[in-house]
Order: structure tokens, then sequence, then C-alpha cells
């Protein structure tokens, strides 16, 4: 079976950590991706508050491409891609004259045939089966893990993991050695886009979600979105300064876990490229 | 069709079967239905792409059942019109063998009702091919020209009633059009006691058609009645989801409901 | 040869103030058939009715048309007034030409002729009409009530007092519900035991109550007054007559550690017990799941300590066979449980615990004996969080419905913390307090007001423990949607009444239908809240949705008084406009070829399976027969019918076809 | 065509829409009067042959009506008969027959308003219509075809 990937913007620009590491474990696992040729913006947050239809046609012009180069499986390790690319999915299912008009604007056949997989789907189906026998190094350490908020809503659609209080990723993490803790902020706010406009806001409910897995003794914070770890990483000079605070805790994406867990160095995964440095391995 | 014949000969030899239901070559090659209680004669079954007739209509008529059990040459219309039959309580899949033929023409081991149910469910259900032109044709007409075509056609209609006949599913004993208290369909053939003629039968097997064809063919003088009741298995299928002797269970559309059923026209 | 009778009413001026009622008398009277034609100022006054009566006799009539109001109207008078008149009642029709006619057109010749097509469509029809009997049906005068909770008690003991025989099932040990486990009830704070206790012994103890605990009903046939119930006793392992209820086999039982499901699992019990200390009846059960016995092969503690000899380890399960006239629903609701709201932490963490739970915490007989204590550590909590609508009222959580008695329930419960722990803090979320009925409104106010309880119009978000407390996060909708973070030592949480497990599954053996939640349907939203669309099968209580004690109550006399009312009679009588399937003579026996799809379209289950059978005994033909009893005559198998093998009396395929060719041509 | 009064007729149950009509007059609200009703226990009950029957015998329009869903006093009756109609109108306009003279609604026993706004609309549409020519030159044609043979 051919594999697409989707990398969005945020895998080629501030996230290149997270592509790194996904590449790296898919490599380690011997998987291979192509790269949905001549691939679009998803549309990200800003597109569907401003004009539905061209909300759906951003992604739907992606899926067409994934269907038309054959891509029966598409991996968007993104989170805010990935809830653009299964809400369109969903809408264009339910709405065959929506569907059509769409296909019109973006001429091109649409069907609605790929499998869109999230990365802790992806790791699920074809990671975690053979992950047992690869491990060298459990990740045995406390870990808080944090979903934000993309990567499991509108839960009725994604119909993924329950949109409160969601387990994929502790599963996951617990499987590499890890003790995940009791973490309530699992899907708070983390200010999100407000990441350029309002960093104050940002730093205020980011500094929560880090306080509280500090204070839970958690020794790293897993995420697995771009922009979950760009306010929790990224802005850590800022929410330690709006807190009068000095948190250190690392923010690893899921992928570099699993890329240190089965012995892949810190570069290779990307783990360099962090502005709190990860002490951890 | 070795295989048919030789299935056919070893379910009469050993009783398992008294009479066989399949296609011959009649004297002067006209193919005609075959029933065969004789071992010795299940050589004469044939089947090839002339084999269409719906076979299953015979499964309902008292002087065939008096036979004993039978077994049936199936292609997938005469298995739709079984499943309908013992959804409908016609039959009971006991007195039956079903020597199930597939779209290619080999014979299938339907071992059970669940061989043979699982055989309907990966089947095409929609209308053949061939008839799907000719719906998609018809319904690119104006009301009015379809008023005109339709009662061209129908004013041929000589009130044979074969194709009530030939459709298995028209198994009742006494049909609307012998009751005369009151009297719902006129007994002449006329333009206008034809077409309530024809739209009682289309809407009598609503939800019940499994798209055979055989109304069509039966007809004497070419009358495409067959094309009205696959227009509503179409529209069956468009409004419930669902398709004709699919199921053993009582599932049929018009004795059915789901309160959400969508419609468009009623204010 | 017809002879038909036309009456043309006035209705004062009401008619023929737009209507030339003459022109339409006269004009019928020329019709064929018709022997007698007249008009009249008042057909339903005492002169107008004996017009008719004599007529009937006077010209010998077959049939009456009375064209006056709607039949909805006057159709009782005036087919009693024909059947006075020594004329089958079923041979009399109306003509509507009051409400669809003179009311609604303008004065002028339209509006005439409109009256007399109305007229000759009911002369065409009632010349078709056929002298019909009312259908008499047998009752059996033993009602069932399921469930023991507390309508079902009282609807029994109503029924019961009236004079007629209840057979009362219960499927746990004990009857009295969840009523026997409530602290106190509002709006008085009386004690739920107290109040209750009296009912299950009053039920125990009564001549025409037969009480089965630990009792299901396993299939119901049959039709309002003539039901066949078959009820499966589950073995309690003790022989009843024997055992004295000492509980000596109680406290001797060396499996102690089984949750006990009277006390919402903050107690434990042995694996024979009794539920708690007032059941009725007051004997033991054997768990047979938890005990040592069932499971090992040895112990028998219980058999060796019983003073009576009067364990059981080989009882079976018991079927009864029961004949009852009408069954009174009462099995009661449930409360969602754990896991539902993993945001709120319930099953997670120790101290968030559910309404009823609190209920056994603040109950004088419940485990830790009324003192307000933490499950965690058994502390006395200092501030108490109670969240109001933890999952009702929210469609994301599937259930878009009020629970209706967590308003109430969670400000007795504040109250009843404020009253046990003086210095206590009791914060209550709440999206809108819910207070409608007798003093309700003025409970809560109580507890707003003289008890001090913090109430916080939002919703929370989420509950978690930090450091050993709990973190209630909301929002305050009053305060301009301030964030509200509350640490609490205890959270409540009145989780959403939900329909009692099995009632699917019992709605079906009832052929009753159910909502979407899985609660009981009544038959009529507003004007048959009681009734089923199933005759002879009533509710009671929280099965139809969550309900209070005052309306459960209610609502099972309400059910009493209609099973009283049909055991009233010793045959019941119905309109006889119901379906037929039509006889021929052999070897045909009916037209009617059993394809059985009028079974599936039928709403009463109304069809049978009739057969027909050879000398030899041999089946020779099945076909559709109408259950009279039942069927309630809508005729929606009539119109499938293809072979036309059913009709409709009343409303006959030869009747309605006369009436379109009456009302489209003139003669 | 302005002096045509076309002839409708109706069919409607028992417990709403017969009851919605008798409420239209209780409330003197006044419509067309080239409506007229037959009662039926439930749409349920009513025979699509029937519609073809009101056709072949004259009339111009048709109305049927009955409960809103989940009002049924049957429970069901007109969900039956919702899909009946759903069918009927599909091979209807397959052959061509005009649907547009026929009027389905749900008229409850409160809506005494609505049901005259059903009528007078039907009427309003009935008229544009015209009488139904193409049937009654059916009818016709048949009727003479029979005298002619006898």
């Amino acid at each position: 079976m051919k594999f697409g990937i989707y990398p969005g913007c945020s895998l080629t620009g501030s996230a290149r950590d997270y592509n790194e590491s996904v590449f790296a474990i898919a490599e380690a696992f011997g998987l291979e991706f192509t790269q949905i040729p001549d691939w679009n913006c998803c549309g990200a947050t800003a597109a569907h508050n401003l004009n539905k239809e061209l909300s759906l046609a951003l992604p739907a012009r992606i899926l067409a491409l994934a269907e038309k180069n054959g891509l029966e499986e598409i991996i968007v390790p993104c989170a805010a891609c990935y809830s653009r690319l299964v809400v369109t999915q969903h809408e264009l299912k339910k709405d065959p004259e929506l569907k059509n008009r769409i296909c019109e604007v973006i001429e091109m056949d649409y069907r609605g045939t790929s499998v869109i997989l999230n990365v802790i789907e992806w790791i699920d189906k074809y990671i975690i089966p053979k992950l047992e026998e690869k491990i060298v190094k459990p990740f045995n350490h406390k870990v808080a893990c944090y979903y934000g908020c993309l990567l499991v809503r509108p839960d009725k659609i994604l119909n993924y993991d329950r949109a409160e209080d969601p387990q994929t990723l502790d599963i996951v993490m617990s499987k590499i050695g890890a003790a995940p803790v009791d973490y309530p902020f699992k899907t708070e706010c983390c200010g999100a886009g407000l990441s350029i406009s309002r960093t104050d806001i940002v730093s205020k409910l980011s500094g929560k979600i880090i306080e509280d897995a500090e204070h839970r003794g958690a020794e790293a914070i897993i995420v697995a979105c771009p922009m979950c770890h760009s306010n929790l990483d990224m802005r850590r000079p800022d929410i330690n300064k709006y807190w009068k605070a000095k948190y250190k805790i690392p923010v690893i994406f899921v992928t570099q876990a699993i890329g240190l867990a089965i012995g892949l160095p810190a570069e290779k995964v990307g783990l360099k490229r962090h502005f709190v440095e990860v002490k951890i391995s | 069709m070795d295989n048919l014949i030789l299935r056919a000969k070893e379910l009469l030899e050993n009783k398992t079967v008294q009479v066989v239901i399949g296609y011959e070559a009649g004297p002067t090659g006209v193919v005609r239905p075959a029933f065969i209680s004789d071992p010795a004669n299940a050589d004469s079954l044939i089947y090839d792409e002339r084999c269409v007739q719906n076979l299953a209509v015979y499964l309902t008529k008292p002087e065939v059942k008096h036979l004993g059990r039978i077994a049936i040459v199936s292609s997938l219309p005469v298995m739709r019109s079984i499943m309908m039959l013992i959804s409908e309580q016609q039959i009971s899949y006991d007195e039956i063998v079903v020597l199930g033929i597939s779209a290619d023409g080999v014979l299938l081991d339907i071992a059970d009702l669940s061989v043979m149910q699982g055989y309907i469910d990966k089947s095409d259900l929609s209308n053949p091919v061939k008839y799907k032109e000719l719906l998609a044709e018809l319904k690119k007409l104006t009301p009015a020209e379809k008023f005109e075509y339709w009662q061209k056609e129908l004013s041929k209609c000589i009130k044979c009633y074969a194709c009530r006949q030939a459709c298995p599913m028209c198994y009742c004993t006494r049909c609307t059009v012998e009751v005369n208290q009151p009297q719902w369909i006129s007994v002449q053939s006329n333009a206008h006691g034809n077409m309530e003629w024809h739209i009682l039968r289309a809407m009598h097997l609503a939800g019940r058609c499994i798209s055979c064809g055989e109304c069509g063919r039966a007809c004497p003088v070419g009358i495409p009645c067959h094309l009205l009741t696959m227009h509503l298995t179409d529209q069956v299928y468009n409004y419930f989801k669902v398709y004709a002797g699919t199921s053993e269970k009582m599932n049929s559309v018009m004795s059915t409901y789901e309160p959400n059923d969508k419609e468009s026209f009623i204010v | 040869m017809a002879r038909i009778g036309v009456f043309v009413c006035h209705c004062g001026e009401n008619i023929s103030a737009t209507v030339d009622c003459g022109k339409v008398a006269e004009t019928i009277g020329n019709l064929k058939h018709v022997a007698y034609s007249t008009e009249y100022k008042y057909m339903c006054s005492d002169p107008g009715q004996t017009l008719i009566k004599d007529a009937i006799k006077e010209h010998n009539l077959t049939g009456v048309v009375v064209s006056a109001c709607s039949p909805r109207m006057h159709e009782p008078t005036f087919r009693k007034a024909c059947a006075e008149g020594g004329l089958n009642p079923f041979l009399c029709e109306m003509a509507n030409l009051r409400e669809h006619c003179s009311w609604v057109h303008e004065k002028n010749e339209l509006t005439t002729e409109k009256a007399i097509d109305i007229v000759r469509t009911q002369v065409e029809k009632v010349k078709l009409n056929s002298a019909l009997q009312p259908i008499k049906v047998p009752v059996t005068k033993t009602a069932m009530v399921i469930g023991g909770g507390i309508a079902g008690i009282q609807s029994a003991l109503d029924i019961a007092n009236t004079g007629h025989k209840v057979i009362m099932i219960e499927r746990s040990p004990s009857i009295g519900g969840h009523m026997s486990q409530l602290s106190e009830t509002f709006p008085t704070l009386d004690c739920s035991q107290c109040i209750l206790t009296p009912r299950m012994v009053e039920v125990a103890q009564h001549p025409n109550i037969t009480l089965y605990t630990y009792a299901e009903v396993e299939s119901v046939e049959g039709f309002i007054g003539n039901f066949k119930v078959k009820v499966r006793k589950k073995a309690k392992s003790l022989d009843e007559k024997a055992c004295t209820g000492c509980g000596l086999c109680t406290t001797k039982c060396p499996q102690k550690k089984i949750p006990n499901e009277f006390e919402q699992g903050m107690g434990m019990r042995p694996a024979i017990y009794v539920p708690f200390p007032q059941a009725v009846p007051n004997r033991p059960v054997i768990d047979r799941e938890n005990c040592t016995y069932y499971i090992k092969g040895k112990c028998k503690i219980c058999e060796i300590v019983c003073p009576t000899k009067a364990i059981r380890f080989d009882q079976p399960d018991e079927i009864l066979e029961l004949e009852i006239g009408a069954i009174v629903v009462a099995t009661g609701f449930d409360i969602k449980h754990a896991d539902f709201f993993p945001e709120y932490g319930h099953g997670r963490y120790k101290d968030i615990i559910d309404g009823l739970q609190f209920e056994r915490l603040a109950s004088a007989s419940g485990p830790t004996a009324g003192v307000i204590k933490r499950p965690s550590d058994g502390e006395i909590p200092k501030n108490i969080v109670f969240i109001a609508c933890a999952g009702s009222r929210d469609p994301a959580k599937g259930i878009a419905y009020c629970s209706k008695i967590c308003c109430m329930y969670t400000a007795k419960h504040a109250m009843l913390y404020k009253h046990k722990v003086h210095e206590g803090k009791a914060h209550v979320f709440y999206m809108d307090i819910r207070s409608g009925g007798k003093n309700y409104d003025e409970f809560v106010r109580r507890a707003i007001e003289e008890d001090h309880v913090n109430y916080i119009r939002g919703r929370v978000s989420t509950v978690f423990e930090r450091d050993g407390k709990l973190i209630v996060k909301g929002v305050d909708t009053l305060l301009g949607a301030q964030q509200v973070e509350i640490v609490a030592d205890m959270v409540v949480l009145a989780t959403a009444g939900v329909a009692s497990s099995g009632a699917e599954d019992l709605a079906q053996k009832l052929h009753v239908s159910y909502d979407s939640h899985k609660f009981f349907a009544e038959a009529h939203p507003k004007l048959k809240p009681v009734e089923t669309n199933t005759a002879g099968i009533f509710l009671a209580g929280a099965c139809q949705n969550p309900k209070d004690i005052p309306d459960a109550v209610s609502q099972a006399s309400g059910a009493a008084v209609k099973v009283a009312a049909l055991f009233s009679q010793s045959e019941l009588t119905r309109e006889p406009l119901v379906a037929i399937v039509n006889r021929t003579s052999p070897p045909t026996y009916s037209t009617c070829v059993g394809c059985f799809m009028c079974q599936s379209v039928c709403p009463y289950q109304a069809i049978e399976r009739e057969e027909f059978k050879a000398r030899d005994g041999k089946v020779v033909k099945t076909v559709a027969k109408i259950n009279e009893g039942l069927c309630q005559g809508c005729g929606t198998c009539v119109a499938l019918c293809r072979s036309k093998s059913i009709d409709l009396l009343g409303y006959s395929n030869t009747q309605v076809y006369a009436e379109v060719v009456a009302l489209l041509n003139e003669y | 065509m302005s002096d045509f009064e076309p002839k409708i007729v109706a069919f409607v149950c028992n417990w709403c829409t017969y009851a919605g009509a008798d409420l239209t007059g209780t409330s003197r609200i006044k419509y067309a009067s080239n409506v007229k009703i037959i009662r039926f226990p439930c749409t349920g009950r009513i025979d699509f042959m029937l519609l073809l029957k009101a056709f072949s015998n004259g009339a111009d329009g048709i109305i049927v009506s009955g409960c809103h869903p989940n009002d049924c006093h049957y429970t069901s009756g007109n969900f039956h008969a919702k899909r009946r109609w759903i069918m009927f109108k599909e091979l209807m306009d397959f052959m061509g027959i005009d649907m547009s003279r026929i009027t389905f609604s749900w008229v409850s026993a409160a809506e005494g308003a609505r049901w005259a706004e059903v009528v007078n609309t039907t009427v309003t549409r009935i008229r544009e219509l015209g009488p139904y020519v193409s049937y009654k030159e059916l009818v016709n044609k048949s009727v003479e075809e029979e005298v002619k043979n006898g």
C-alpha cells in the first residue's frame, strides 16, 4: 500500500523537529511515506471563520490529490491539519450537493475514500505491533500527556478519543515504559493561535498547563501537535516571565519519545532544536 | 454444466429432492423450464445466457409444491425471489434446495440459507445495466412526454396478466383485479383501466421487486412494464437504502417505517 | 332494498343561514332509495330525536343520515337515538353540514350544492353500512404490578383496596425501591423510611396482594383483560416458610466483602443477606454469584447454623404462569454511574460521589450512621460542592432531557449537610433552578437564605485532585461568565436519572413502546399519560421519566383507577369498528395468502395466525386473523393488503369507494 | 377559465385533519367551497387506488391530510402512509401523471387556520392548472370504447 503524508505548514517550518522525528521512527520501522504532491494550505484555524466553502475546498483539494495519486491512507501529524481534513471529509460525505460544488471549485474529482490518520492512530496501527522488540532504552519517566484541543475535537466527527479525559496518548506512552501522571490539564487551552497576537494570554494559559505538570512530578510534557509544542516550548521565556517562575520541564513530541526509546540519537529526532533544553534521554 | 447435472442427479437419486426445476432446450432449441423428477432425465439440464426466466415463480404454485421437495436452479434474481418468498412466509427454506449459479455461470455451493445470504450480500443488487440506461432515458422526458409514452405503451395492453403470472412475487391466489366489490380495475382493456392496472401492479411490487425483468419479457405485446417496478426499486433504494430480497426477515419497505423517513412534498 | 331516512338540521340558524336546508332535503328526497327526507330546526333536541325514532318505525328505514354538525360532536347522540328507534346504531351516519360547510362558506348556491354533495355521499355510504354488534371481551380481575418501589406499592394498595387481586413482582429481594434508600425527603425533610416502611408492610399483609420478590417477568401474551404472564421466581436458596428471619446466617457467612447494592457500594454485605433491616419480606437470599459454596463447592455454614433448617442449596428457579387482566408497569429508574463523565472524575477519585451515595451517607441507618464522612479517609468534609445537572440537559452527553428531581434533592443535600456540619461550606453549581411544585421554591430559598448554601449559576468544566483536595473548575454566568475555582473536600454529582436497566427488554416483552432513552412511552403525552399504546397496560412512576415521590404516587393512583375502572366491568364493550380478514369456503378458507406483511404494519400486534387443518391434522393453509380485542381500527393493514382480503368495518372498501363516486358525480 | 370551479376531494384522518377542519368551522374561518371531505380513521387506511378513483370520477385536485409525524392516534399509521405516498408520487411522476394536483399535508386538530390555508392554496393552484383534461379524456375515451365494443 502506498502511504501518504501531509506535512502542512508547521512541519516544514516551526515544527521541523516533529517532522524529523516522524520520519526517523518511520524509517526505523521500515515505513515509507509519499508526500502528497503539490499540496496546499489546509485552511487552518483561519479559513472556516471566514468562508465555509473555502475552508472545505482547501482540504478537499489535498484529499483529491491524495486520491489522484493512489494514496489510500494518509498520515497527518499536525493536529490542526488532521482536524480540518477529517471535518471536510465528514461535511462532504453528509452533503452530496456541497461535494459537487466543491469539486467544481477545485476542478478535481473528490470521492472521499482516503483514510486519514493522526499521528497516534498511525503509531497504534503501524508502530505498536512491532514496538516491543525494538525498545532498547525504555522511556522510564513520569510524563504528563497533553492532548490540546484539535486532536480530539470535534469529537462527534473525529470519533477518535473521548473529548474530555482522552486516553490514547497515555496508552502509547505507557507502552514505551513511561508513567503518565493523573493530569487534569490534558485538554485545557494553551492559547493556540493567539501565539502571535496575544502572547500574554498564551503565557497565562500555557503557564497553568506547565505548572500542574511540574507540580505532579512529571519530567516531560508529551504532545502530538505543533501548535501546542510551540506555545509550551518556544514561549517558555514569556511564560516564565509572566508567572515569575522558572519552569524547566521539557516538551517532547510523542514521536521523539518513541525515537529515544528505540535508541535513536537525540539529534536524529530533532531534540536539539527545542527552546527548552531536553536533558532526559 | 456437468456439475449442475451431476448435482441434480445426486439429489434426485438420494431422494433429497423429488423434483429439480431448471432449464432445458426444447425440440426447436427454445429454452424452457424443465421439471425433472427422474435422474435419468437430468442430462437435459442446461445453463447458459439464454436461461433468464425467473424460475422462482413455480415455488408457490400448488401443483409444483405438491411434487415434494424441490431443487431449483437459481441465478441471483431467483435467490432474491426465494429470500422474499421466505420473508413473506410463502415457502420455507427447508422445502427447497438452491442450486445457485453465479453471474459467470458457475455452480455455487449454497449449503444453507446463510450461505445464500452471504452470496446475495456481496452481489450488486441494483437494476441490471441495460435497464438502468432505459430508465435514465425515460427520466429525461418532460412530464407530458412521459404521459404520452406510457399511454402509447399501455394502450397496447390486452389485460392477459402475463406480467402477473410470470412474477414470483405475484403469488396472491386472488388478485385485486379479480375483486368486483368494489370493481377497483375495469375488466375490459382500455387506456384508463390498463393504466390503473399497471399502477396497481407497480405499487404492489414496491419494495418487493427484485429486478429480474420477467414481467417485461413475458408481455406478449412488448410493454416495458418492468421499467415501472424497476423505477420503484431504484426509488426504494434511494429513499430507504434497501433492496428487496436481501433478508429472510420480514422487512418489506411498505410494511415498515422509520420515523425520520425523508420526503419533500408533504406540507 | 335500502330505505334511507335523511334529516337535515338547521342548527338554529347555524346551518340554515348559509345553506338552503329546504332545497337540500328536497333534492336528497328525490334520490333513489331515500324513503324519507325532512328538515328540522334542532335535530339534537328531544323532539328532533323523536322525529328520527318515529320515522324509523313509520317508514321502516334501513339507514339514517343526520345532516347536521360534526360526527365528532353528536354521532353518539344520534346513534343512540336510532338504537332507541329500533335501528342498529351503526346504520346511522352523519353528514357534516355545519363545521365543514355552513360555517366556512358564504351564503350562495355553491354552498348549498356542496351541502347536497356531502349528504348524498353519506346516503351512498350508509346504504352499504352493516348492522354491527359491540364487541365483548371478558376480563380477568387480577392486576399485576411490576416493580415494588413507591409507585408500584401505591398502585398495588389502591387496586387491592378496591377489592381486586393484585400480584406484585419485584426483581430484587425486597420491595421499597429507591425511596427506601433515601435519607430525608423534600420539601418537608421527613424521614423516607418512616413514611415508606408502613406501606411496605401493608403490601406484605394485604389479603388481596400476593408478593413475589426476586422475581422477573419472563413473557407476556394476550391482550387487555386476558394477559397470560410467565414469571420467573429466581431461587432464593431458602425455604421461605421455614425461615423465621432470625438473621443468624447473615452474621455467620464468611464471605463479607461484597459491595452492598443498597448502600450504593459504600458498605459491604455477606453472600446470604437481607438487603436492609426493614426489608419486606424480611428473609435472606443467597447471592449465588458470590457465595463460596456455589463458587468452590464447599462452605454451607449458613445451612449448619440455621436453627430451622431453611437453607435449600439445590432450589431451582420456578416459573409461574399467571392469568392477568391488567398490568401496571412501575419499574422505576436508575442513575447514571461512573465513567460517564470522565472530566468530573467520578469513579477515579473516591470523594466524588453521586446523589444516591450521598443519601446513604446522610441516612441515619446508612454506613456512617448519618454522619457526613468522606469515603477516602472518613474525615468530615469542610467544603462540599454539589453539581446539579451532571449529564442531564446535555445533548452532547446524549441526555437532552431534564432529570427533574436533581434541583430539589441537591437543595436538600446541601441543607442536610449544613444541618449536620454547621461550620462547613456548601456550594451548588446549577444551570437553572427548577423548583416548580408545592412548597418547592420556598424550600430552595430556605437552603440559600437560611442555610446559606452558596448557589453558583454555571456549569463545571472539570474536577480534579491536587494535593489531596478536589479542585472544581467552573463558571459563574451571573458574574459575567467569570471562571470559578473551588477547592473542595468532597463533590456530589447529581447524575442524570436514566431508564432502569432491563427496561427495553421488558418493554419488548410487553409490546409497549419506549422512547430513545428507553423510558416507557405513554399513549398520549397530555391526555393519556398513564396509559400505554397497548390497552390494559398502564404506567406508574419513574419508568416513564424521572419523577419525584408525589408525582410518582399520583400517577400510581391514576394507574390504579384505570385498572379499577377496567375491573368494574365483567366484560369489555368496544366499538366494533375493527378490521376483519375474510373467510371463504374450503379449500381456500380465505383469499388471504398469509404473507403477514399486515403483521408488521399493525401497531397493536392485533394480527394473529389462523391455521386450517385437513382431516389428518396437517396444516393446509395459514392465514391472518384479527384479534378484535386488540384491533383499534386504524385500517393501515386494509390499505396495505394486496389481495384486498382485509376490510375495515365502518370504513369498508365498498363504503369509501362509494363515497368517492358519490361525492364527485351528480345523480 | 375564470368561471372554472375545480372539484377537489380531501381524504383526511378522523383524529387530526378532520378535527382540524371542525376547528376551522368553529373558528368561522372562510375557505373555498370546492373541497369536500371524506373521513377515514387514519391516513394509513387511505388506499392509493382511491386517489386514482377520485381522478377518474372527475376530481381536478386531491388533498390528502393527516396527523403530523409522531402525532398519529394509532402511533404509526401516518408513517406508513408517508412511505406509501413517497412511492406513489415517484411512480406517478415517472408516468407523467401530474402530482401537483395532489396536496399532501399534515394538519393537526389544533390547526384550523392552517386547514383553510391548505384548502385555499390548493384551490388556487388547481384553478391555475385548469380542469384535469388529460385524465378526463383518458377516461372518456375508455368509456366510449367500452360503449362501442358493447
